[in-house]
């Protein structure tokens, strides 16, 4: 029930040609968009910053936990009884050698190890969700957009719909509906796929749009014309001429979606329905850290920079990705 | 313009009609599917003394033992004719549109609900205001400064704002204005608007600007994008070949054609934030819909937890409807039909 | 109640300390002494008697209902006796004296009949609800009768219904049942008395009958599952408006006698309570002096604990225990513990340090409990049947695995075993302290793989289904329990009496079905002999603890924080060791 | 021939010259993250009141970049601009932003190639034209709106006060584009820049405007610069023609000289790909090969040489030396290696009787 005509849909309009646009034109040609993309992004100091960040971060999502401590051996002798915190280190952290990012209060797990943890955790629900989100999401924006008529129709309305719901709530309830083992699964095996179908459904309409956006302006163009005109056949031109050409603006807002999808497994995590605890995450540390950041500050600070570096990563990577692919929105 | 207002709200209505249903199996049917009896359902609701008498009433009064599609019967008829519902030795009767009675309180939905919104629209309403100025202003200045030093700290700015969960900012703030430097109150110091003023204000200040960041930064990046765009169309270029001063070219004849399309962006997350800002009524304790929502779901509070997804579902599909309006009002191309 | 000598003088003694430590402390000048670290805790502080102010409290929960018909929150029924009175009421005091039943709505404790079977209440005369109507015993009766009896008001517990005898056919409660005559079992002679019939002798009644749900209802008045929102007031004050969620507020009651009432002050004119309110801002506002009580009556946060235990801040602060045991039940039909040999193992085992630490050490935590009743409770022993040492740099020591090891060896489990460890996956702490245990019974071999459900359900939907636990082998189920009135047998008949053993719902998670300890439990509560009884419960703790069924881990404390300008606050140990909110008032 | 002249002889460097606009040795450049873009890389030529100069080229030229120059629509930011434009004696180069502002709409005006995007969709037809014509002269509100009913029905838009009050996506293309032309002569400028006005439309409503374009100027006496790749439309309407490729002016001659004795292989290269109805149907257009140059790496010597089938006949000089735009006849340049003889020749006996 959005605008009744897209007067708004800047990305499926043709663009009047700039006054550059006839030179853009001629300096792209003989190279892919590929080729310009990339260099492009190699000048892009802030987005590399992003990328490297980004592979670091996913480096250490896969490896990082052979190379730490045990996330859930308790240290209880670095706590202090008497204030329940632990002993020592900057700010009652108990950040020492042994424990760099320091230590839980009451229970002295290392930090440094349930972070690294976290890490894997985080991004694994968030890749698997944007995975999941943009299947659909593709599936449904390019059939909706390149059959248009009631397929488009029904397809724009669900789009309208999801996007009228209060996604946080319903995330909580579906996870809290199927809290205890249900279709075969059960524990954190259970949670994760729960956290990801839930992020990951309820999340596609956003790339769907986009790619609806995209197909319509696509099947307008001479290329695909002309393939329909030679006696194509739908699924030739769907996936070899239409899709080809969508892959830059999927590539860019999965991108641009994982941190949203972070944000989105923190906040669930925050709110007590993300992976179950001893298990450790990041917005789970943040709920503990709720009744004690005056007395221990630090123990809020670590997981919350942690995911602010994290998202903040994949979107300047994001964004660098986009202003490559796409050099009108410079 | 009025048969398209009646189709819009009919459509509207479908909407609910889906949402709701939707909420309905969610909450009633997928605990079926996941191989849960009804007596286990109704376990959960029967208090302390979970006896086999005890959840064969509780089955009956919560309307349990039916099956999922006459319960979500009943749920509608209630909406349309009200519903009588026993409390002991009074009937109570709510009238229509009755959004049912609360599992855990027997409080009829409605009122609850009614209660608490006026908390989630201060919230709400503040932090459009304030997100909408900063984040416009700063995304235009960003925009026609494009590439300096202002526009790359402002546009980093922004992307950290996006980037910052926003439980994290609250409890920092808190932290830093509320319990380091006391200039605000803490968490949970709401009072209504009508009770006390000062309060209302003092008590929302952190929580709006908090709220505020989040949505300037994506309302700044929308509105820098939006700008070079329009700032690149040609009938910029004829202002200008006009003779038409800078400032003249950029509020009447861009930043109008930029907005115009935020308004839809607006609606919808002024939208869903009027059914609750989750996140930052918990970090502020402000007794809004959000947190009636969360508390809701903690303790199985169906009906609530249907209330609120209506709630909000319905101020999304209205909210919406009058950008749509307005937008027609504001774009002349737009025809409403 | 000579028991509960060893927790006063360790109290006493901190006392002492802490006053010493406090004398630069603010000194309040109408109580002539001034407060200190604990003081609170077996002394009312800041006696006064000054009137007028107003209240202010906070919670960061919600009552699980007002009416005091439908609650079971130890504050609800604390604070209910504001603008309500039952037939008797706990003594508003601190410490062992508010372990003592007192007469309230009643003129006198119950005169027992009948080998304790029959109980007899007279009641005052001139006590008046706030319309102005005059409260009879038949507003007793339907009050016990809507909140035992009905269907709608399910939160309370169910005691009456479960010690009074039985109509034929059974009695469907006041809303179904429209006879005049009720529930015949209690019996209304005169509009000032009241006699109740027990299927068995029950010496404790005037216990039972402390509970909130014998103050008086009007039968004209009561509107059933709205009456929370329409409370008909008995005591001093008026409940003026109560919102779910937001808050409540009381005002006198204009028809409340004083004559008729010598346990209550009524100091303040108002009495304002705000609900649902962020747990830190309460704690800040606390110590600000803005807020004057946490009624939840849970202690501070543990991020406020460094503060308030700072020395300007200590001597306002108390440290009771609060009547809760934190312990772990283990099912005795979820092989291999059917075995006694595998229990005492895990008696062994389980390093209490450990999961004190992770409840919040021993101020916030509590102690390490070695019996079933917490110190506080009437009937309370010490004694130790699995004694353990910790070991230098923390951890049992060798020798204490060693005893374990033993057992696992007699239990024909010399390589450990496997097993599950339930915790509420909402009580972050409680998932902690399951852990600690999962880590120090793996050092003996024992395998546990923790399980978390809801609070919410927990008793209902899972642990307490027996059925449930034997199907999912889960062997070891952590939780807590508080008397719901503050003896032996009003801790121990719900969790250890075979009779608590319940298709779902039950508190009896070992499934402990021993005849010796129902014996002792039946025949103590028979027993008209006040000492004798309180012996009794000693006894059954040991036999309890000799099936070691059941593993103690912390008898539960925290950091309570009593405001500068409250009066009359101290320590009731029959609320589970929160102030005691009857008297309270401002300076 | 007189009045239009394509070398500034008649002034020295920072001097104004008699004639009305004077371009003298533009230059616009955009640095680009792949390298320096010269767009327009030493232009050169002469206007005069009542005279229309059309410039023509492939898209790329840089034709409408020397156009948005001379309104000075550049952005600083993103573009180098030097070299001189003298308007009516005032140099704009070098003038201040306010200044050229000021000159924009009431000395010199342009009309946009696609009218429906170049016109603002929120705002009236009438709005607009009242802003053109309010920002420069100070009148009233109702004065203003009668004056832009009065150039609407000016450039023959029937029922002009009621139109007057239309959104531009109401009006049909050709409308569009006489409503962009009225908001253009609002305040009478003496310079219209027409860049390619009639692209977007019907062939019908094309030679319309162009009437109209042509009427108004007479009525106005305007100098006019009219852009377009359509030679038709250049032979039309313009009395000189300048060429351009790859920024720079190859060939500079009267309408008569460049259709009959063009002196540039490019120019031959345009009349060659023109098509044309007096032609025989089964000979076969002559497109020009190649594609147009990148502008960041314009090729050595003559810019044109890898595209042009005569580069060879001149010893290496096409891709070492850059031709000089050099007077061949009175009026008449051109910049080509080709001995002017061999020009001649080659026009007479190869392209002509193809054309």
């Amino acid at each position: 029930m959005a605008a009744p005509i897209e007067v708004s849909g800047s990305d499926t309009e043709a663009q009047p040609e700039s006054v550059l646009a006839g030179v853009d034109r001629k300096k792209i040609q003989g190279r892919s968009l590929g080729q310009i993309a990339w260099l492009r992004l190699k000048r892009d100091k802030v987005a590399l910053t992003g990328a490297v960040v980004v592979l670091v971060l996913i480096l250490i999502a896969i490896v990082g936990p052979y190379f730490v401590q045990d996330p859930l051996a308790y240290h209880q002798n670095l706590i202090d009884p008497t204030y329940n915190r632990p002993k020592g280190g900057f700010w009652h952290s108990g950040i020492s050698a042994d424990h760099p990012l320091g230590v839980e209060p009451g229970t002295g797990r290392d930090m440094l190890a349930r972070i690294v943890h976290g890490a894997r955790i985080s991004l694994l629900v968030s890749f698997l969700a944007t995975l999941m989100s943009v299947v659909i999401g593709t599936i449904m924006g390019i059939t909706a957009g390149y059959f248009g008529g009631w397929v488009d129709y029904v397809i724009s309305r669900a789009m309208d719909a999801f996007l009228a719901f209060p996604l946080l709530l319903f995330a909580i309830a579906l996870v809290g509906v199927v809290a205890d083992g249900a279709f075969g699964l059960s524990g954190n095996g259970l949670r994760v796929s729960v956290l990801v179908v839930v992020i990951g459904f309820f999340n596609w309409p956003y790339i769907g749009r986009i790619i609806r956006g995209q197909t319509l302006s696509l099947r307008e163009r001479e290329f695909v014309d002309a393939a329909r005109s030679m006696g194509a056949r739908n699924s030739y031109v769907l996936f070899k001429e239409i899709l080809p050409n969508l892959v830059a603006p999927i590539l860019v807002y999965s991108t641009l979606l994982i941190p949203t999808n972070i944000l989105f497994e923190a906040a669930l995590s925050f709110l007590g329905v993300g992976v179950i605890p001893p298990k450790p995450s990041w917005g789970g540390m943040l709920t503990l850290a709720v009744p004690i950041y005056s007395s221990d500050p630090m123990y809020m600070i670590i997981p919350g920079m942690a995911i602010f570096i994290t998202v903040l990563a994949f979107n300047l990577f994001g964004d660098g990705l986009r202003d490559a692919l796409d050099p009108r929105s410079r | 313009m009025f048969a398209y207002i009646v189709r819009r709200l009919i459509g509207a209505v479908l909407m609910l009609l889906l949402v709701s249903l939707v909420t309905f199996g969610i909450f009633f049917w997928l605990p079926k599917l996941a191989g849960q009896t009804t007596d286990q359902i109704a376990a959960g609701y029967v208090g302390k003394a979970p006896t086999k008498e005890a959840i064969q009433d509780t089955k009956e009064r919560l309307g349990l033992d039916e099956p999922v599609v006459v319960q979500y019967g009943e749920y509608l008829k209630a909406l349309v004719v009200g519903k009588d519902y026993k409390a002991g030795p009074v009937t109570d009767h709510c009238p229509a549109p009755c959004m049912g009675f609360s599992f855990r309180s027997s409080q009829p939905v409605l009122e609850t609900l009614l209660d608490r919104a006026p908390a989630t629209a201060s919230l709400a309403l503040g932090a459009a205001v304030v997100w909408l100025a900063g984040g416009i202003s700063v995304g235009v200045i960003s925009a026609l400064k494009r590439g300096t030093l202002w526009d790359r700290a402002a546009m980093i700015i922004a992307l950290s704002g996006v980037s910052l969960p926003i439980y994290f900012t609250g409890l920092v703030s808190l932290a830093l204005f509320s319990y380091s430097i006391k200039i605000f109150p803490g968490g949970g110091s709401y009072l209504p608007l009508t009770t006390d003023p000062v309060t209302w204000f003092q008590s929302l200040v952190l929580p709006w600007v908090t709220l505020a960041f989040l949505y300037a930064a994506m309302y700044a990046r929308l509105t820098r994008a939006g700008m070079l765009e329009t700032m690149n169309e040609d009938y910029i270029r004829t202002a200008r070949a006009k003779g038409l001063p800078e400032k003249t070219v950029v509020t009447k004849h861009a930043l109008r054609a930029t907005l115009t399309p935020i308004m839809t962006v607006f609606g919808l997350d002024l939208g869903l934030l009027l059914g609750g800002a989750v996140l930052t009524e918990s970090t502020f304790g402000i007794p809004g819909l959000g947190r009636l929502a969360i508390d809701s779901i903690n303790t199985g509070d169906l009906p609530m937890v249907l209330g609120v997804t209506l709630i909000t579902a319905s101020s999304i599909v209205v909210i919406n409807l009058i950008v749509d309006l307005l937008y027609a009002v504001v774009d002349p191309r737009v025809r409403l039909g | 109640m000579n028991k509960m000598r060893p927790i006063a003088v360790v109290a006493a003694g901190v006392v002492a300390a802490a006053g010493l430590a406090a004398c630069g402390g603010g000194d309040s000048g109408s109580s002539g002494s001034g407060p200190g670290y604990n003081a609170g805790v077996n002394a009312v502080v800041n006696k006064s008697d000054k009137k007028g102010g107003t209240l202010k409290f906070g919670s960061s929960d919600d009552f699980d209902s007002p009416d005091p018909g439908n609650t079971y929150y130890a504050f609800s029924q604390n604070i209910a006796r504001i603008y309500g009175r039952g037939l008797t009421t706990f003594n508003p005091s601190a410490g062992e004296e508010s372990l003592k039943v007192v007469p309230d709505l009643a003129s006198d404790l119950g005169q027992s009949s009948d080998g304790g079977k029959t109980w007899t209440y007279k009641l005052r005369t001139g006590v008046k609800y706030d319309d102005g109507s005059t409260v009879t015993s038949k507003d007793v009766k339907y009050a016990v009768e809507r909140s035992n009896y009905s269907d709608e008001l399910q939160l309370g517990p169910k005691y009456f219904k479960q010690y009074l005898v039985d109509n034929k056919p059974a009695y469907k409660g006041p809303y179904k049942d429209k006879s005049d005559e009720g529930l015949k079992s209690i019996e209304t002679p005169d509009d000032q008395t009241i006699i109740f019939h027990l299927n068995t002798a029950f010496q404790e009644f005037d216990y039972l009958v402390a509970m909130s749900q014998t103050m008086p209802v009007p039968k004209a008045k009561d509107t059933g599952l709205k009456y929370e929102s329409a409370i008909v007031s008995s005591g001093p004050y008026k409940v003026d408006n109560y919102t779910r969620g937001k808050s409540m507020s009381l005002s006198r009651n204009p028809n409340w006698n004083p004559s008729t009432d010598p346990i209550r002050k009524a100091l303040p004119d108002k009495v304002e309570i705000q609900l649902k309110q962020n747990a830190d801002d309460i704690d800040q506002r606390l110590i600000a002096g803005s807020l004057d009580m946490d009624i939840a009556g849970v202690g501070v946060q543990s991020g406020t604990q460094p503060k308030v235990l700072a020395a300007d801040q200590k001597p306002y602060v108390d440290n009771p225990v609060q009547g809760f045991l934190r312990f772990m039940s283990l099912n005795q039909n979820v092989k291999p513990l059917n075995n006694i040999h595998c229990r005492i193992a895990v008696q062994y085992a389980t390093d209490k340090v450990a999961a004190q630490t992770a409840y919040g050490g021993p101020l916030a935590g509590g102690d390490t409990a070695t019996t079933v009743l917490p110190p506080s409770v009437a009937g309370y022993t010490k004694f130790d049947l699995y004694p353990q040492k910790q070991a230098e740099g923390g951890g049992l020591d060798q020798a204490t695995l060693g005893k374990a090891k033993q057992e696992l060896q007699q239990c024909g489990q010399p390589n450990g075993f496997s097993t599950k460890i339930s915790a509420r996956s909402d009580r972050p702490k409680e998932v902690a302290m399951a852990q600690a245990i999962q880590q120090s019974l793996a050092k003996v071999n024992i395998k546990t793989e923790i399980v978390q459900f809801p609070a919410g359900d927990y008793f209902n939907k899972y642990v307490g289904v027996p059925k449930y636990v034997h199907d999912h082998g889960i062997g070891m189920m952590i939780m807590a329990w508080a008397a719901d009135w503050p003896t032996g047998y009003g801790f121990l008949a719900q969790i250890v009496h075979g009779s608590a053993i319940k298709p779902s719902g039950g508190n009896n998670l070992a499934e402990l079905n021993d005849p010796k300890v129902n014996k002792g439990l039946d025949d103590a509560i028979a027993n008209p002999d006040e000492a004798a009884r309180l012996k009794a419960y000693g006894e059954v703790d040991k036999l309890v603890m000799g099936t070691a069924m059941e593993v103690p881990l912390v008898y539960a404390k925290a950091l309570m924080y009593r405001p500068k300008r409250v009066t009359n606050a101290g320590i009731t140990y029959s609320y589970g060791g929160m102030y005691d909110y009857l008297n309270m008032g401002v300076e | 021939m007189a009045g239009t002249a394509p070398v500034a002889d008649t002034a020295g460097a920072g001097e104004a010259s008699g004639a009305f606009l004077d371009v003298r040795d533009l230059k616009i450049h955009f640095p680009t993250d792949d390298g320096l873009v010269k767009s327009v890389d030493g232009l050169t030529f002469q206007l005069e009141r009542g005279r229309t100069l059309g410039i023509v080229g492939e898209s790329g030229s840089g034709k409408s970049v020397t156009s948005l120059g001379i309104l000075g629509l550049h952005n600083k930011r993103n573009s180098d601009v030097s070299g001189e434009i003298w308007l009516d004696g005032k140099e704009l180069v070098g003038a201040s932003q306010n200044e050229v502002r000021r000159l924009r709409g009431r000395d010199m005006a342009m009309i946009f190639q696609d009218p429906l995007s170049s016109m603002h969709p929120f705002y009236t037809v009438g709005n607009q034209i009242i802003e053109a014509y309010r920002v420069h002269n100070d009148v009233s509100k109702q004065v203003a709106r009668k004056h832009a009913i009065d150039m609407l029905g000016r450039v023959g838009i029937p029922k002009p006060d009621k139109r007057v009050d239309d959104y531009p996506h109401q009006f049909s293309g050709g409308m569009r584009q006489r409503a962009m032309i009225a908001m253009a002569l609002s305040c009478d400028p003496e310079l219209l820049i027409a860049d390619e006005p009639t692209t977007a439309l019907d062939v019908t409503v094309q030679a319309q405007i162009l009437d109209l374009i042509r009427d108004l100027q007479q009525e106005f006496n305007s100098a006019v610069i009219m852009i377009t790749h359509d030679l038709g439309v250049v032979a039309e309407l313009s009395d000189d023609i300048l060429v351009m490729y790859a920024g720079r002016c190859v060939e500079y001659a009267s309408v008569d000289d460049a259709f009959h004795r063009p002196q540039h292989p490019y120019t031959w290269g345009l009349l060659g790909s023109m098509p044309r109805l007096d032609r025989e149907r089964s000979e076969r257009l002559m497109p020009i090969q190649g594609s147009p140059p990148s502008l960041i790496n314009v090729p050595s010597g003559c810019a044109f040489h890898p595209r042009c089938p005569y580069a060879e006949l001149n010893d290496g000089k096409s891709e070492t030396e850059r031709p000089e735009l050099v007077e061949v006849e009175p009026g008449h340049k051109a910049a080509c290696h080709l001995p002017l003889e061999k020009r001649r020749e080659i026009w007479a006996d190869e392209i002509k009787p193809k054309l």
